[in-house]
Protein backbone atom coordinates (compact mmCIF):
# COMPACT_ATOMS: atom_id res chain seq x y z
CA UNK A 1 0.00 0.00 0.00
CA UNK A 2 1.27 3.37 -0.67
CA UNK A 3 1.64 5.85 1.90
CA UNK A 4 0.01 8.56 0.13
CA UNK A 5 -3.67 9.08 -1.29
CA UNK A 6 -4.68 12.28 -3.34
CA UNK A 7 -7.50 12.98 -5.24
CA UNK A 8 -9.77 16.15 -6.70
CA UNK A 9 -13.61 14.72 -6.57
CA UNK A 10 -16.46 17.06 -7.73
CA UNK A 11 -19.27 14.93 -6.10
CA UNK A 12 -19.50 14.41 -2.39
CA UNK A 13 -15.95 13.03 -0.17
CA UNK A 14 -16.97 10.03 0.90
CA UNK A 15 -14.93 10.85 4.59
CA UNK A 16 -15.10 7.48 5.63
CA UNK A 17 -13.10 6.04 2.78
CA UNK A 18 -10.78 9.08 3.26
CA UNK A 19 -10.00 7.99 7.21
CA UNK A 20 -10.34 4.30 6.13
CA UNK A 21 -7.34 4.65 3.46
CA UNK A 22 -4.91 5.77 6.27
CA UNK A 23 -5.74 2.36 8.39
CA UNK A 24 -2.45 0.62 8.98
CA UNK A 25 -2.02 -2.10 11.47
CA UNK A 26 1.40 -0.23 13.21
CA UNK A 27 -0.59 3.18 13.41
CA UNK A 28 -2.26 3.53 16.62
CA UNK A 29 -2.89 7.10 15.63
CA UNK A 30 -5.89 8.75 13.19
CA UNK A 31 -6.94 12.16 12.71
CA UNK A 32 -9.55 13.16 10.15
CA UNK A 33 -9.90 16.63 9.22
CA UNK A 34 -13.10 18.23 7.70
CA UNK A 35 -13.45 21.55 6.32
CA UNK A 36 -16.98 22.09 5.48
CA UNK A 37 -18.96 24.43 4.33
CA UNK A 38 -20.09 27.28 6.74
CA UNK A 39 -23.47 28.33 6.94
CA UNK A 40 -23.13 30.67 9.49
CA UNK A 41 -19.81 33.02 10.40
CA UNK A 42 -21.06 35.50 13.01
CA UNK A 43 -24.35 36.81 11.75
CA UNK A 44 -23.38 37.04 7.97
CA UNK A 45 -25.43 34.08 6.53
CA UNK A 46 -23.22 32.07 2.82
CA UNK A 47 -25.52 30.08 1.26
CA UNK A 48 -23.16 28.13 -0.18
CA UNK A 49 -19.12 27.99 -1.45
CA UNK A 50 -18.37 26.93 -5.17
CA UNK A 51 -14.51 25.51 -5.81
CA UNK A 52 -12.85 25.28 -8.80
CA UNK A 53 -8.94 24.58 -9.18
CA UNK A 54 -6.36 24.25 -11.88
CA UNK A 55 -6.23 20.63 -11.53
CA UNK A 56 -3.32 19.10 -13.18
CA UNK A 57 -1.55 21.69 -10.60
CA UNK A 58 -3.61 21.07 -7.83
CA UNK A 59 -3.61 17.21 -8.04
CA UNK A 60 0.96 17.74 -8.24
CA UNK A 61 0.91 20.05 -5.43
CA UNK A 62 -1.58 18.17 -2.73
CA UNK A 63 0.82 14.63 -3.72
CA UNK A 64 4.06 16.89 -3.19
CA UNK A 65 2.92 18.27 0.22
CA UNK A 66 1.32 14.80 1.07
CA UNK A 67 4.46 13.25 0.63
CA UNK A 68 6.48 16.15 2.59
CA UNK A 69 4.37 15.48 5.48
CA UNK A 70 4.50 11.90 5.43
CA UNK A 71 8.65 12.61 5.76
CA UNK A 72 8.73 15.63 8.23
CA UNK A 73 5.90 13.88 10.19
CA UNK A 74 6.96 10.69 10.35
CA UNK A 75 3.67 9.70 9.31
CA UNK A 76 2.55 6.15 7.97
CA UNK A 77 0.46 7.10 5.89
CA UNK A 78 -1.78 10.20 4.61
CA UNK A 79 -4.93 11.09 2.45
CA UNK A 80 -5.71 14.23 0.67
CA UNK A 81 -9.67 14.95 -1.54
CA UNK A 82 -10.48 18.02 -2.03
CA UNK A 83 -13.92 18.93 -3.91
CA UNK A 84 -14.90 21.04 -6.46
CA UNK A 85 -17.84 22.54 -7.94
CA UNK A 86 -20.67 23.16 -5.25
CA UNK A 87 -20.50 22.47 -1.86
CA UNK A 88 -23.56 23.26 -0.05
CA UNK A 89 -23.37 24.29 3.71
CA UNK A 90 -22.54 21.98 6.37
CA UNK A 91 -20.87 19.55 3.45
CA UNK A 92 -17.21 19.07 3.62
CA UNK A 93 -14.87 20.91 0.89
CA UNK A 94 -11.90 19.34 2.13
CA UNK A 95 -10.61 16.00 3.77
CA UNK A 96 -7.35 15.29 4.66
CA UNK A 97 -6.74 12.09 7.29
CA UNK A 98 -3.11 11.49 8.58
CA UNK A 99 -2.13 8.02 10.52
CA UNK A 100 1.12 7.08 12.58
CA UNK A 101 2.18 5.32 15.41
CA UNK A 102 1.72 8.09 18.26
CA UNK A 103 -0.87 10.88 18.03
CA UNK A 104 1.29 13.86 18.40
CA UNK A 105 2.49 13.17 15.21
CA UNK A 106 -0.85 12.08 13.08
CA UNK A 107 -2.14 15.52 14.99
CA UNK A 108 0.81 17.54 14.10
CA UNK A 109 1.02 16.18 10.22
CA UNK A 110 -2.88 16.94 9.66
CA UNK A 111 -2.87 20.51 11.02
CA UNK A 112 0.54 21.85 8.87
CA UNK A 113 -0.78 19.60 5.74
CA UNK A 114 -4.47 21.64 6.24
CA UNK A 115 -2.25 24.69 6.60
CA UNK A 116 -0.30 24.33 3.37
CA UNK A 117 -3.16 23.11 0.99
CA UNK A 118 -4.80 26.52 2.01
CA UNK A 119 -1.50 28.13 1.35
CA UNK A 120 -0.04 26.13 -1.88
CA UNK A 121 -2.28 24.97 -3.52
CA UNK A 122 -4.34 26.34 -6.72
CA UNK A 123 -7.60 26.21 -5.55
CA UNK A 124 -10.28 29.05 -5.14
CA UNK A 125 -13.24 29.49 -3.39
CA UNK A 126 -16.49 31.51 -4.51
CA UNK A 127 -18.91 32.80 -1.90
CA UNK A 128 -22.73 33.39 -2.87
CA UNK A 129 -23.90 35.68 0.32
CA UNK A 130 -27.69 35.30 1.48
CA UNK A 131 -28.56 37.95 -1.44
CA UNK A 132 -27.40 35.59 -4.37
CA UNK A 133 -23.78 37.65 -4.69
CA UNK A 134 -21.06 36.02 -5.70
CA UNK A 135 -17.45 36.21 -4.81
CA UNK A 136 -14.15 34.84 -5.41
CA UNK A 137 -11.64 34.46 -2.48
CA UNK A 138 -8.05 35.68 -3.48
CA UNK A 139 -6.67 36.90 -0.16
CA UNK A 140 -4.07 39.68 -0.17
CA UNK A 141 -1.32 36.68 0.94
CA UNK A 142 0.63 36.09 -2.56
CA UNK A 143 0.43 32.44 -3.81
CA UNK A 144 3.72 30.95 -2.86
CA UNK A 145 5.29 28.55 -5.29
CA UNK B 1 -0.57 30.79 -27.17
CA UNK B 2 -3.61 30.20 -25.04
CA UNK B 3 -3.55 31.47 -21.07
CA UNK B 4 -5.76 29.87 -18.71
CA UNK B 5 -7.93 31.65 -16.40
CA UNK B 6 -9.69 31.00 -13.48
CA UNK B 7 -11.63 32.30 -10.41
CA UNK B 8 -11.38 36.40 -10.07
CA UNK B 9 -9.14 36.21 -12.99
CA UNK B 10 -11.78 34.57 -15.42
CA UNK B 11 -14.43 36.67 -13.82
CA UNK B 12 -12.59 40.12 -14.59
CA UNK B 13 -11.51 38.84 -17.98
CA UNK B 14 -14.91 37.83 -18.44
CA UNK B 15 -13.78 34.57 -20.36
CA UNK B 16 -11.68 31.42 -19.10
CA UNK B 17 -9.35 31.59 -21.68
CA UNK B 18 -7.24 34.66 -23.19
CA UNK B 19 -5.56 33.64 -26.93
CA UNK B 20 -2.13 36.32 -26.73
CA UNK B 21 0.01 36.72 -29.91
CA UNK B 22 3.58 35.27 -29.11
CA UNK B 23 6.75 34.01 -30.20
CA UNK B 24 9.02 34.03 -27.27
CA UNK B 25 10.04 36.62 -24.22
CA UNK B 26 9.85 36.08 -20.25
CA UNK B 27 7.39 36.03 -18.09
CA UNK B 28 7.47 39.24 -17.04
CA UNK B 29 6.96 40.40 -21.11
CA UNK B 30 3.81 37.78 -21.03
CA UNK B 31 2.51 39.34 -18.34
CA UNK B 32 2.68 42.95 -19.70
CA UNK B 33 1.22 41.32 -22.76
CA UNK B 34 -1.60 40.36 -20.95
CA UNK B 35 -2.49 43.36 -19.39
CA UNK B 36 -2.25 45.09 -22.84
CA UNK B 37 -5.08 42.62 -24.18
CA UNK B 38 -7.11 42.60 -20.90
CA UNK B 39 -6.76 45.99 -18.44
CA UNK B 40 -9.38 44.41 -16.50
CA UNK B 41 -7.33 41.71 -14.99
CA UNK B 42 -4.53 43.99 -14.13
CA UNK B 43 -5.13 44.19 -10.36
CA UNK B 44 -5.49 40.99 -9.90
CA UNK B 45 -2.09 40.40 -12.25
CA UNK B 46 -0.30 41.77 -10.22
CA UNK B 47 -0.96 39.44 -7.29
CA UNK B 48 -1.21 36.64 -8.90
CA UNK B 49 1.73 33.46 -10.53
CA UNK B 50 2.39 32.83 -13.55
CA UNK B 51 2.42 28.31 -13.98
CA UNK B 52 4.36 27.35 -17.33
CA UNK B 53 3.59 23.56 -18.46
CA UNK B 54 2.22 23.46 -14.78
CA UNK B 55 5.40 24.68 -13.02
CA UNK B 56 5.70 27.88 -11.61
CA UNK B 57 7.50 29.99 -13.55
CA UNK B 58 9.84 33.48 -12.22
CA UNK B 59 9.22 36.62 -13.85
CA UNK B 60 13.10 35.97 -15.61
CA UNK B 61 12.13 32.74 -16.67
CA UNK B 62 11.72 32.23 -20.84
CA UNK B 63 8.25 31.14 -22.10
CA UNK B 64 8.25 29.19 -25.64
CA UNK B 65 5.52 29.71 -28.40
CA UNK B 66 3.79 26.57 -27.66
CA UNK B 67 3.83 26.55 -23.86
CA UNK B 68 1.11 25.71 -21.68
CA UNK B 69 0.05 28.73 -19.44
CA UNK B 70 -2.17 29.75 -16.78
CA UNK B 71 -2.72 32.72 -14.22
CA UNK B 72 -2.48 31.28 -10.83
CA UNK B 73 -3.96 34.45 -8.42
CA UNK B 74 -4.20 34.22 -4.63
CA UNK B 75 -5.32 30.66 -3.59
CA UNK B 76 -8.22 29.69 -1.51
CA UNK B 77 -9.05 26.44 -1.26
CA UNK B 78 -9.64 24.18 2.04
CA UNK C 1 -28.60 20.50 20.71
CA UNK C 2 -26.41 19.73 23.61
CA UNK C 3 -22.39 20.74 23.12
CA UNK C 4 -21.19 17.84 24.82
CA UNK C 5 -21.85 14.10 23.70
CA UNK C 6 -20.01 11.33 25.30
CA UNK C 7 -20.60 7.42 26.32
CA UNK C 8 -18.57 4.04 26.65
CA UNK C 9 -19.65 1.20 24.29
CA UNK C 10 -18.85 -1.95 24.50
CA UNK C 11 -19.15 -2.80 20.76
CA UNK C 12 -17.41 -1.25 17.55
CA UNK C 13 -17.25 2.48 17.54
CA UNK C 14 -19.40 4.16 15.36
CA UNK C 15 -17.49 6.65 14.92
CA UNK C 16 -18.82 8.07 11.68
CA UNK C 17 -21.78 8.86 13.93
CA UNK C 18 -19.11 10.17 16.61
CA UNK C 19 -17.76 12.50 13.67
CA UNK C 20 -21.27 13.52 12.56
CA UNK C 21 -22.76 14.26 16.52
CA UNK C 22 -20.29 17.79 16.10
CA UNK C 23 -21.61 18.51 12.66
CA UNK C 24 -22.78 21.95 13.10
CA UNK C 25 -24.21 25.31 10.56
CA UNK C 26 -21.70 27.11 12.49
CA UNK C 27 -18.83 25.30 12.53
CA UNK C 28 -16.42 25.01 9.52
CA UNK C 29 -13.54 22.91 11.18
CA UNK C 30 -14.20 19.23 12.00
CA UNK C 31 -11.86 16.90 13.45
CA UNK C 32 -12.05 13.26 14.44
CA UNK C 33 -9.58 11.41 16.69
CA UNK C 34 -9.21 7.05 16.58
CA UNK C 35 -6.92 6.01 19.05
CA UNK C 36 -6.65 2.25 17.24
CA UNK C 37 -4.97 -0.89 18.72
CA UNK C 38 -1.26 -1.21 17.16
CA UNK C 39 -0.76 -4.97 15.82
CA UNK C 40 3.03 -4.00 15.52
CA UNK C 41 5.03 -1.79 17.55
CA UNK C 42 8.32 -1.77 16.67
CA UNK C 43 9.03 -5.60 16.26
CA UNK C 44 6.36 -6.27 19.12
CA UNK C 45 3.26 -8.37 17.92
CA UNK C 46 -0.30 -7.50 20.16
CA UNK C 47 -2.44 -9.81 19.42
CA UNK C 48 -5.48 -7.34 21.11
CA UNK C 49 -6.40 -4.92 23.63
CA UNK C 50 -8.75 -5.18 26.25
CA UNK C 51 -10.06 -2.41 27.99
CA UNK C 52 -11.88 -1.77 31.54
CA UNK C 53 -13.13 0.82 33.33
CA UNK C 54 -14.50 2.57 36.24
CA UNK C 55 -17.71 3.11 34.32
CA UNK C 56 -19.87 5.75 36.52
CA UNK C 57 -16.72 8.01 37.39
CA UNK C 58 -14.96 7.24 33.64
CA UNK C 59 -18.49 8.79 32.35
CA UNK C 60 -18.36 11.54 34.58
CA UNK C 61 -14.70 12.30 33.91
CA UNK C 62 -15.10 12.27 30.09
CA UNK C 63 -18.45 15.16 30.38
CA UNK C 64 -16.06 17.29 32.73
CA UNK C 65 -13.44 17.12 30.46
CA UNK C 66 -15.40 17.29 27.46
CA UNK C 67 -17.17 20.90 28.87
CA UNK C 68 -14.01 21.91 29.47
CA UNK C 69 -12.51 21.71 26.03
CA UNK C 70 -15.55 23.54 24.87
CA UNK C 71 -15.16 26.11 27.29
CA UNK C 72 -11.39 26.26 26.64
CA UNK C 73 -10.67 26.15 23.14
CA UNK C 74 -14.38 27.87 21.81
CA UNK C 75 -15.74 24.67 20.55
CA UNK C 76 -19.02 24.12 18.65
CA UNK C 77 -19.41 20.78 19.88
CA UNK C 78 -17.29 17.88 21.16
CA UNK C 79 -17.84 14.26 21.30
CA UNK C 80 -16.13 11.52 22.90
CA UNK C 81 -16.54 7.88 22.93
CA UNK C 82 -14.07 5.22 25.07
CA UNK C 83 -14.50 1.17 24.29
CA UNK C 84 -14.48 -0.93 26.82
CA UNK C 85 -13.95 -5.23 26.50
CA UNK C 86 -11.51 -6.61 23.99
CA UNK C 87 -10.49 -4.60 20.58
CA UNK C 88 -9.10 -6.39 18.12
CA UNK C 89 -5.86 -5.01 16.07
CA UNK C 90 -7.37 -2.18 13.33
CA UNK C 91 -10.40 -1.09 15.17
CA UNK C 92 -11.05 1.62 17.45
CA UNK C 93 -10.74 2.05 21.48
CA UNK C 94 -11.51 5.53 21.98
CA UNK C 95 -12.90 8.30 19.27
CA UNK C 96 -12.68 11.95 19.94
CA UNK C 97 -14.44 14.74 17.39
CA UNK C 98 -14.61 18.34 17.59
CA UNK C 99 -16.20 21.26 15.68
CA UNK C 100 -15.41 24.62 15.94
CA UNK C 101 -15.60 27.82 13.21
CA UNK C 102 -11.65 27.27 12.40
CA UNK C 103 -9.30 24.66 12.47
CA UNK C 104 -6.83 25.79 15.60
CA UNK C 105 -9.47 25.38 17.48
CA UNK C 106 -10.69 22.27 16.48
CA UNK C 107 -7.21 20.86 16.60
CA UNK C 108 -6.26 22.13 19.75
CA UNK C 109 -9.47 21.34 21.88
CA UNK C 110 -9.12 17.43 20.08
CA UNK C 111 -5.58 16.93 21.40
CA UNK C 112 -5.58 18.64 24.66
CA UNK C 113 -9.00 16.20 25.37
CA UNK C 114 -7.21 13.07 24.14
CA UNK C 115 -4.12 14.13 26.64
CA UNK C 116 -6.68 14.54 29.31
CA UNK C 117 -8.53 11.71 29.00
CA UNK C 118 -5.15 9.11 28.76
CA UNK C 119 -3.66 10.57 31.67
CA UNK C 120 -7.55 11.38 33.81
CA UNK C 121 -10.15 8.88 33.13
CA UNK C 122 -10.14 5.74 35.30
CA UNK C 123 -10.12 3.44 32.03
CA UNK C 124 -7.33 0.22 31.83
CA UNK C 125 -6.01 -1.36 29.21
CA UNK C 126 -4.59 -4.93 28.99
CA UNK C 127 -2.40 -5.72 26.68
CA UNK C 128 -1.73 -9.32 24.73
CA UNK C 129 1.19 -10.17 23.64
CA UNK C 130 1.68 -12.60 21.07
CA UNK C 131 2.23 -16.14 22.94
CA UNK C 132 -0.89 -15.67 24.50
CA UNK C 133 0.45 -13.71 28.18
CA UNK C 134 -1.77 -10.71 29.04
CA UNK C 135 -0.20 -7.49 30.77
CA UNK C 136 -2.61 -4.38 32.87
CA UNK C 137 -0.95 -1.81 32.31
CA UNK C 138 -0.59 0.84 34.66
CA UNK C 139 1.96 3.86 34.19
CA UNK C 140 4.17 5.22 36.55
CA UNK C 141 2.13 8.36 36.84
CA UNK C 142 -0.23 9.28 39.40
CA UNK C 143 -3.77 9.45 38.65
CA UNK C 144 -4.39 12.98 39.23
CA UNK C 145 -7.82 13.39 40.30
CA UNK D 1 -18.00 -2.62 53.35
CA UNK D 2 -17.23 -3.12 49.57
CA UNK D 3 -13.92 -2.12 47.87
CA UNK D 4 -13.77 -2.21 44.01
CA UNK D 5 -10.81 -3.43 42.32
CA UNK D 6 -9.88 -3.11 38.89
CA UNK D 7 -7.34 -3.64 36.28
CA UNK D 8 -3.87 -5.03 37.71
CA UNK D 9 -5.69 -4.26 41.10
CA UNK D 10 -8.08 -7.18 40.67
CA UNK D 11 -5.20 -9.51 39.21
CA UNK D 12 -3.27 -8.93 42.05
CA UNK D 13 -5.71 -9.71 44.54
CA UNK D 14 -7.21 -12.44 42.45
CA UNK D 15 -10.47 -10.65 42.86
CA UNK D 16 -12.60 -8.22 42.00
CA UNK D 17 -14.41 -6.97 45.02
CA UNK D 18 -12.98 -7.18 48.86
CA UNK D 19 -15.16 -6.95 51.36
CA UNK D 20 -13.36 -4.65 54.50
CA UNK D 21 -14.37 -4.77 58.40
CA UNK D 22 -15.32 -1.03 58.74
CA UNK D 23 -16.87 0.80 60.94
CA UNK D 24 -15.08 4.32 60.36
CA UNK D 25 -11.98 6.18 59.72
CA UNK D 26 -9.85 7.91 57.13
CA UNK D 27 -8.89 7.16 53.36
CA UNK D 28 -5.45 6.45 54.99
CA UNK D 29 -7.48 4.04 57.36
CA UNK D 30 -8.56 2.36 54.51
CA UNK D 31 -5.35 1.91 52.95
CA UNK D 32 -4.25 0.22 56.13
CA UNK D 33 -6.92 -2.02 56.66
CA UNK D 34 -7.03 -3.37 52.41
CA UNK D 35 -2.80 -4.02 52.45
CA UNK D 36 -3.44 -6.01 56.59
CA UNK D 37 -6.26 -7.80 54.35
CA UNK D 38 -4.25 -8.87 51.26
CA UNK D 39 -0.72 -7.71 51.27
CA UNK D 40 -0.53 -8.82 47.17
CA UNK D 41 -2.17 -5.55 46.79
CA UNK D 42 0.34 -3.39 48.42
CA UNK D 43 2.76 -2.06 45.42
CA UNK D 44 0.02 -0.85 42.97
CA UNK D 45 -1.94 0.50 46.48
CA UNK D 46 0.78 2.57 47.09
CA UNK D 47 0.30 4.48 43.28
CA UNK D 48 -3.52 4.31 42.69
CA UNK D 49 -6.45 6.75 44.25
CA UNK D 50 -9.61 5.80 46.13
CA UNK D 51 -12.43 7.06 45.37
CA UNK D 52 -15.41 7.06 47.43
CA UNK D 53 -19.11 7.54 46.24
CA UNK D 54 -17.79 8.16 43.07
CA UNK D 55 -15.14 11.29 43.45
CA UNK D 56 -11.74 11.32 44.04
CA UNK D 57 -10.81 11.02 48.20
CA UNK D 58 -7.93 12.75 49.99
CA UNK D 59 -6.18 10.34 52.33
CA UNK D 60 -7.03 12.44 55.29
CA UNK D 61 -11.05 12.16 54.25
CA UNK D 62 -13.27 10.07 56.13
CA UNK D 63 -14.71 7.10 55.33
CA UNK D 64 -18.64 5.83 56.51
CA UNK D 65 -19.08 2.74 56.74
CA UNK D 66 -22.07 1.85 53.61
CA UNK D 67 -19.47 4.03 51.38
CA UNK D 68 -19.10 2.86 47.90
CA UNK D 69 -15.32 2.65 47.52
CA UNK D 70 -12.93 2.05 44.29
CA UNK D 71 -9.07 1.76 44.27
CA UNK D 72 -8.28 3.30 41.13
CA UNK D 73 -4.83 2.24 39.62
CA UNK D 74 -2.70 4.71 37.32
CA UNK D 75 -5.01 4.58 33.99
CA UNK D 76 -3.89 3.75 30.51
CA UNK D 77 -6.92 4.52 28.72
CA UNK D 78 -6.97 6.06 24.98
Amino acid sequence: MTAVRCGLVHDPIDTAAVLADVGRAGAGANVLFLGTTRGLTGDVVTRGLEYEAHEPLAEARMRGLAEEAVKTFGLTACAVVHRLGSVPVGEASVAVATSAPHRREAFAGAEWLMERIKRAVPIWKCEEAEDGSRTWVHPDAEPGP
Amino acid sequence: MHVSLFAGMAEAAGRRRLDVAWQEGTVADLRAALARQCPAVVPLLGRSAIAVDGRYAADTAAVSAGADVAVIPPVSGG
